[in-house]
């Protein structure tokens, strides 16, 4: 009923090219935002930050950067570990050799890092396709991980090859280390979250989103109308890898706090990422969001429900984990293979008729 | 960003959690993923003592005892959100059976006041209690084991190796790389000659390691390893014909998980222990009665007996005893986890208190103190006989080189209590 | 001859006997991805579900039984019996053959037609719940998998005694001969005879033929009256059969347990190097993978770069090797047009 | 050796400029096969250029070669006077020259609007950094090269599925989108590919139209490749005839029409 954009109009195309050009959007947008900054900090304590929030809200930066790359522009990722872990040994190096410097100076740079190394394992992108890249990037995961855990100068020398996250802040306020505030850390990722995805909405409603995805529906027709494929996968890595490595340097150093690039960055980590933006959505900065919550939220629910509520054992739960998101992911891609934001949208487009469909 | 509302909603009915009165011992477990199978027995072993417990004594204290399992799959990010939906619990004690998800507790925990025990894993240079207030490992940790093999070699060879050629094959990962240090530290004093030979995850491939090794033909073979890399490379031992008796694997690579599959062959197999193998003792009598008969022992209740089920209820039993210090300390049963914390400080396991557990001999006499995390470091030496299927203790706890380790875990510490900004020393 | 050489020489030989195994999971990637253009993700997890199964019906488990147990308060484990090996993996084959059904039925024949990603996806989330369905199944426990076809004559483990002594006389007094896995020549004999049934079954038999029409043309062969169904529940069987023949050596090698469906990852480097489409493709990528690692984890990885290089060597190989040739192994050069 | 101020004026009047681009003895191969063979023609500037040729004849690839998706073995373009090197196919299109395809290219994952904004690519140069801002010079630039777009989607009449996804338009409109995508960058050569194939008598009528209109309104040198005689010879000021990748006849509709090679290899023999 509300939901309408009869009686809106948009003279100019500023206004028409805005994110949400229907107001009813725009206002829930507002909403959210209000919610996320103004509501849940004060809500907020360790179990909802540390289980469910940092890991929606990092996962969602790694979501939006692989997007970008494999929804937008049409390379399929594999390397997501890896480029992560780029991003945290990056932060690591960074934390560690200035102690001083603002936590988000050094997120932000671990970013750059990470989006030159992305652009450096993307070249081979121009001579090889499809699911041949996808198996191409792995070769990405695999060396930096060996790498990590190999040159003992990423991980400045101690004994097992773990890095721990000290104790850093931004304008004073403790950012990393066990004595964080739930809300600081909270806050935190939130605006690298949110910063993240308007910049991925500015820069795929753009001239470059557009040269991506010319790339992703037909390369040559692309490079025929004057794209550079080199530059514009090139600028699809880079952009991508920065998200990742911003996502990595927020995982190792505000959510986890320790890892072992084995571990927190293996070939599971590159397979969760992609799993994420394929169920919420390909080409979509919403579906990004979707996709994060569904593999975040629904092995936390499962559990919830399983072992709390049924008391059912941990691993029989565990297992039916595995059995229910399989089922589901199938299930999806049955029902609608393009995603939650399409299932989303299509919802929208009916709610914009309802109740007179015709 | 839509997805908040639901989860605020359940954000409210799950935050009020009740304040239990029992003593809840979390544990997180993994009966999934890579590592199940040594996963399984440990997490029945520390559950069935505590069940145990339950039944026979009424708890600790008159206290009755809570085990929360939690499913972590050895990952790390399931680990944190396992502890914190059971630290408001009330947890007394995190025994996270894993090296990645120990080091990411440690800071966690310090700040909230919850003690780690690690037993015989995690950050070694927790000993040092004056900077890890909060974390144990007694009683034994990796450069104790490191340096037991290494001393058990020395007995061997009438405390001469000097030009033996000794491999590490290890896990190519935090927990694997533990021992490097420690063995290039003895390497040293000793003169013998250490090959490192890493073995990435999950080690289903070791054909490379293993004909390096019989290229090399080193003295004796020292593994790291940990899930179906132990049998694997047992089964590549057996393969080359490597002499099963110069082959010894750390606590960690000696179950019977990891011996079976290569069967007879496997038979001299050696692996480093900190407590006792096998059902002989007393206290199976009343884990058959009180648990098995009744009908609730823990998982399928077929792995008792198994070495990493003594491991789990040689962990729970530790921690039981630390909360009965910890009980008589504060003279109260309903002790929190900072007076778990001083239980676990003033531990002291005597040959008199176990063989009252029904677990006479089952580990090495040992006494905590605030600068010594670590309990004594005594390692001994278990051989596997594979007609009888059973795991035979051949040579008793004994002492390592403390004087290495202590410099070791004094410089590794010193380090982390720089980085952040511990003031070490004992309150 | 020196050492050095006959070391290299043995190192060779073991990396052509583990390509053999890897060529054997690329197979099964092939022959799906060939007949309905599907990239298999859960080609690995098939191998561990398939291994998982037979040795549960050698050892005579109760399938679910930790399941019914939670559920009703049972304690069943064991039919207690032991199944002969032949019967048990005639049973597997058969189970096989019914996920495939399954897989065709309630899966791809709702997927008909949508783009390959999302076919790809789809496997994912089979690899998914068979996972879990083989965990719930069989229980997460390492289990050990004997296969005897008449008491005493079992899958063999070990080096082989004959090869190392007939070569034991090359080298001088520390060598002991070419070692290799007895395990691995029968896994690479049973490689060889597959591939050779396969291809004889594609060539000679009116399936097959129908199976090649199909992986040619889809919209052709159903013109013709190939039932495309019908086509792509017998590749699912086979690349079924395949993994069960993939689980039994690696499971064999290793034990059955979870990390068995990682040896997907190993056969995705040889997928790149052969081609999706290319049977001789994948034995000889697999080969080539297999021995291309090895030496350079003796030659290079081991004394200078602190070893563990396997992993992720197979994947620069391949990948250095499409940068160069993006057609593959066996791929006609590329003509673009528009 | 190029005239560059020579020109004609057409039957119609139009005033037709100097040489724009001219292939020189053009020779492609694949392989063993001789695609092209030594081919040498020119376009001038404000023509409708014509390429026919029965299937087979070599005229796609003649135009992939002049868009920079092939190179020529032997031979040489001119573009604007000056040889030109060998280029990326994009940095052709930056020169000026855009195209539509036989078999639709259009980017089937975009609205109408953004393909023909895509179109408008070559023109765009904000970095970046401004681009992920959005405010300021990125709006700036959107919007003014939306204005250039909006404008050659009034022209061609589409206004009504401007924000229509591609994937869901019939084939005729399809045509019309690709060819505005290419007249959304402006160019000074538009190479058609048989811009009216598979087309009913209406909808070829509507495109010819459309020819006609942007050759008048926006003066742009067009080279297209037609199979309806008919359309070709209404259409063009010019037309090259190539048959098994030779070129056997040049010049106006009326000269090829009386061209005796010109009817036995096409329209006499292999009509279809």
């Amino acid at each position: 009923m509300f939901y309408r954009e009869a009686g809106e109009f948009r003279t100019t195309y500023k206004e028409d090219s805005q994110t949400f050009p229907i107001r009813f959007d725009r206002w829930r947008y507002y909403f959210v935002l209000f919610v996320a900054i103004c509501v849940i900090p004060f809500m907020v304590n360790d179990y909802w930050v540390n289980s469910i929030f940092l890991p929606f809200l990092i996962y969602a930066i790694a979501a939006i950067g692989l997007n970008i790359l494999v929804g937008y522009c049409g390379q399929v990722s594999l390397g997501t570990g890896g480029f992560m872990a780029v991003g945290a040994y990056a932060c690591y190096k960074l934390m560690t050799a200035f102690p001083d410097v603002s936590m988000f100076i050094h997120v932000i740079l671990a970013g750059v890092i990470t989006a030159g190394v992305g652009m450096l394992f993307g070249l081979p992108s121009l001579r090889i396709k499809g699911f041949y890249l996808a198996v191409a990037t792995l070769a990405a995961q695999f060396f930096l991980v060996w790498l990590f855990n190999r040159v003992p100068w990423f991980y400045n020398y101690s004994a097992s090859g773990q890095i721990n996250a000290p104790e850093r802040d931004t304008f004073g306020i403790l950012i990393t280390g066990p004595n964080t505030e739930a809300w600081a850390t909270y806050v935190f990722c939130l605006i690298f979250t949110v910063v993240s995805a308007i910049i991925a909405r500015n820069l795929t409603r753009g001239s470059v989103g557009r040269k991506w995805m010319a790339i992703r529906d037909m390369d040559i027709a692309a490079e025929i109308i004057g794209v550079n494929p080199l530059t514009a996968k090139l600028s699809a890595f880079a952009i991508s890898s920065f998200f990742v490595g911003i996502s990595g340097a927020l995982f190792f150093s505000v959510y986890l706090g320790a890892v072992e690039v084995g571990e927190a960055f293996g070939i599971n980590k590159s397979f969760l990422v992609l799993f994420m933006i394929i169920i919420g959505g390909l080409g979509s900065i919403f579906g990004s969001f979707a996709g994060a919550a569904f593999l975040v939220l629904l092995p936390v629910a499962l559990k919830v429900v399983g072992v709390d509520w049924l008391g059912w054992p941990t691993d029989i739960v565990a297992h039916l984990q595995l059995v229910i998101v399989g089922a589901l992911i199938i299930v999806f891609l049955i029902a609608e293979p393009h995603g939650i934001a399409q299932l989303w949208r299509v919802t929208k487009e009916k709610l914009r008729l309802w109740p007179f469909p015709h | 960003m839509k997805m908040k509302f639901a989860t605020m909603a359940v954000a409210a009915v799950m935050a009020a959690g009740p304040v239990m009165a029992d003593l809840v011992f979390p544990s997180l477990s993994y009966r999934t993923g890579p590592y199940a199978a040594s996963g399984i027995p440990f997490a029945d072993g520390y559950a069935d003592y505590f069940t145990l417990l339950n039944e026979r004594d009424g708890g600790i204290g008159g206290a009755k005892i809570r085990v929360p399992e939690c499913e972590t799959g050895y990952n790390t990010e399931k680990g944190v959100e396992c502890y914190e939906s059971t630290k408001g619990e009330g947890a007394l004690v995190y025994q996270p059976l894993s090296t990645g998800i120990t080091y990411q507790l440690i800071p966690k925990a310090t700040a909230d006041g919850i003690p780690i025990h690690s037993m015989g894993y995690g950050r070694t240079s927790a000993a040092n209690g004056k900077v890890f207030r909060d974390v144990f490992n007694y009683p034994a940790n990796y450069w104790d084991g490191a340096s037991g093999a290494i001393n058990y070699l020395l007995d061997e060879n009438g405390d001469d190796i000097k030009g033996k050629k000794i491999a590490l094959v290890y896990h190519n990962s935090a927990y694997g790389k533990e021992p490097i240090r420690t063995l290039e530290e003895l390497q040293k004093t000793h003169g013998f000659e250490l090959t490192l030979l890493p073995v990435d995850h999950p080690g289903q491939e070791q054909k490379s390691q293993w004909l390096q090794i019989r290229r090399e033909k080193p003295d004796y073979v020292i593994m790291w390893g940990w899930g179906v890399m132990n049998q694997v490379a047992i089964q590549e031992a057996v393969n080359i014909r490597y002499p099963m008796e110069n082959f010894i694997g750390v606590w960690w690579s000696g179950s019977e998980a990891d011996v079976i599959p290569a069967g007879a062959a496997a038979n001299g197999y050696k692996a480093l222990t900190f407590h006792g193998v096998g059902k002989d003792y007393p206290i199976y009598d009343d884990i058959q009665k009180y648990v098995v008969d009744t009908g609730k022992a823990a998982g399928a209740g077929d792995q008792i007996g198994t070495v990493q089920y003594n491991r789990g209820m040689y962990a729970a039993m530790l921690a039981a005893e630390a909360a009965k210090t910890a009980q008589e300390i504060h003279g109260t049963p309903d002790i929190d986890a900072k007076m778990m914390r001083d239980g676990m400080e003033a531990l002291e396991i005597t040959e008199a208190k176990m063989a009252a557990l029904g677990l006479p001999n089952f580990g090495p006499e040992f006494k905590v103190s605030c600068e010594e995390h670590g309990g004594p470091g005594l390692v001994g030496v278990t051989q596997w006989d594979a007609a009888a299927g059973t795991w035979n203790v051949i040579s008793d706890y004994k002492p390592t080189d403390r004087e290495l380790i202590s410099r070791l875990v004094a410089e590794d510490s010193a380090a982390y209590a720089a980085e952040n900004n511990i003031e070490p020393g004992c309150n | 001859m020196s050492e050095a050489f006959l070391y290299t020489v043995e190192v060779f030989l073991n990396g052509l006997m583990a390509g053999v195994l890897y060529a054997l999971v690329a197979l099964g990637f092939v022959l799906i991805y060939k007949a309905s253009g599907i990239f298999n993700f859960a080609q690995g997890v098939m191998a561990l579900f398939a291994a998982m199964t037979l040795v549960g019906f050698q050892n005579g488990q109760v399938p679910f039984a930790h399941l019914i147990n939670a559920t009703f308060g049972l304690h069943v484990t064991n039919f207690g019996w032991n199944l002969h090996s032949v019967v048990a993996v005639f049973l597997t084959v058969l189970v096989m053959i019914l996920l495939a059904w399954a897989v065709q039925r309630f899966v791809f024949r709702h997927l008909v037609g949508q783009e390959p990603i999302i076919l790809f996806m789809a496997t994912i989330g089979l690899a998914y719940f068979l996972e879990g369905l083989a965990d719930l199944m069989w229980g997460s426990e390492i289990k050990t998998l004997d296969l005897c076809w008449s008491a005493g004559h079992c899958l063999p483990q070990g080096g082989n005694f004959w090869i190392e002594d007939m070569t034991a006389g090359l080298g001088g007094e520390g060598f002991y001969g070419f070692f290799i896995d007895s395990l691995d020549i029968v896994a690479a004999v049973v490689a060889m005879v597959l591939v050779a049934a396969l291809v004889a079954f594609a060539q000679y038999t009116k399936q097959g033929r129908a199976m090649r029409a199909v992986a040619d043309d889809h919209q052709a062969a159903l013109s013709v009256g190939v039932s495309l169904n019908f086509i792509w529940i017998l590749v699912w069987s086979l690349a079924g059969f395949v993994a069960l023949v993939a689980g039994i050596m690696w499971g064999a090698k290793s034990g059955v347990q979870f990390s068995l469906s990682l040896i997907a990852l190993k056969a995705l480097p040889v997928l790149m190097l052969g081609g999706f489409t290319s049977i001789p493709g994948a034995i000889v990528g697999g080969l080539i993978i297999g021995v291309g690692e090895k030496l350079f984890e003796f030659l290079i990885g081991a004394p200078f770069l602190g070893g563990a290089t396997e992993n992720w060597f197979a994947y620069m190989l391949a990948l250095l090797f499409l940068v160069f040739r993006p057609q593959g192994l066996f791929g006609e050069k590329i003509i673009e047009r528009v | 050796m190029l005239d560059q101020a020579d020109g004609y004026t057409t039957a119609d009047g139009r005033k037709i400029g100097p040489v724009v681009m001219e292939m020189k003895n053009i020779t492609l191969r694949f392989g063993g096969v001789e695609a092209i063979k030594d081919i040498s023609f020119d376009i001038r500037e404000g023509e409708i250029r014509a390429i026919i040729g029965p299937n087979g004849a070599g005229k796609s690839s003649m135009l992939n070669v002049i868009s920079g998706f092939y190179v020529p073995q032997e031979g040489q373009v001119f573009y604007q006077g000056q040889p030109r090197p060998p280029m990326k196919p994009f940095q052709v299109a930056r020169q000026g020259i855009a195209r539509t395809f036989q078999n639709i290219a259009l980017f089937e994952g975009m609205t109408v609007l953004d393909n023909v904004m895509t179109g408008r690519l070559t023109h765009m140069q904000t970095g970046l950094f401004w681009q992920s801002m959005w405010k300021g010079k990125a709006e700036e630039e959107e919007t003014a090269n939306r204005e250039v777009a909006e404008k050659i989607i009034d022209f061609l009449e589409i206004q009504a599925i401007r924000k229509t996804p591609v994937a869901r338009l019939p084939y005729g409109l399809k045509k019309r989108v690709e060819l505005a995508r290419a007249l959304a960058a402006e160019p000074s050569l538009l190479l058609l590919d048989e811009p009216m194939a598979g087309m009913n008598v209406e909808e070829k009528e509507d495109m010819s139209r459309f020819i006609l209109d942007v050759n008048d309104e926006f003066g742009t040198t067009i080279a297209l490749i037609e199979h309806d005689m008919g359309v070709v010879m209404d259409l063009s000021d010019r037309v090259v005839v190539m048959d098994y990748g030779k070129k056997i006849g040049d010049g106006t509709p009326d000269e090829v029409r009386n061209n005796q090679d010109v009817i036995d290899a096409y329209l006499g023999v292999a009509h279809d």
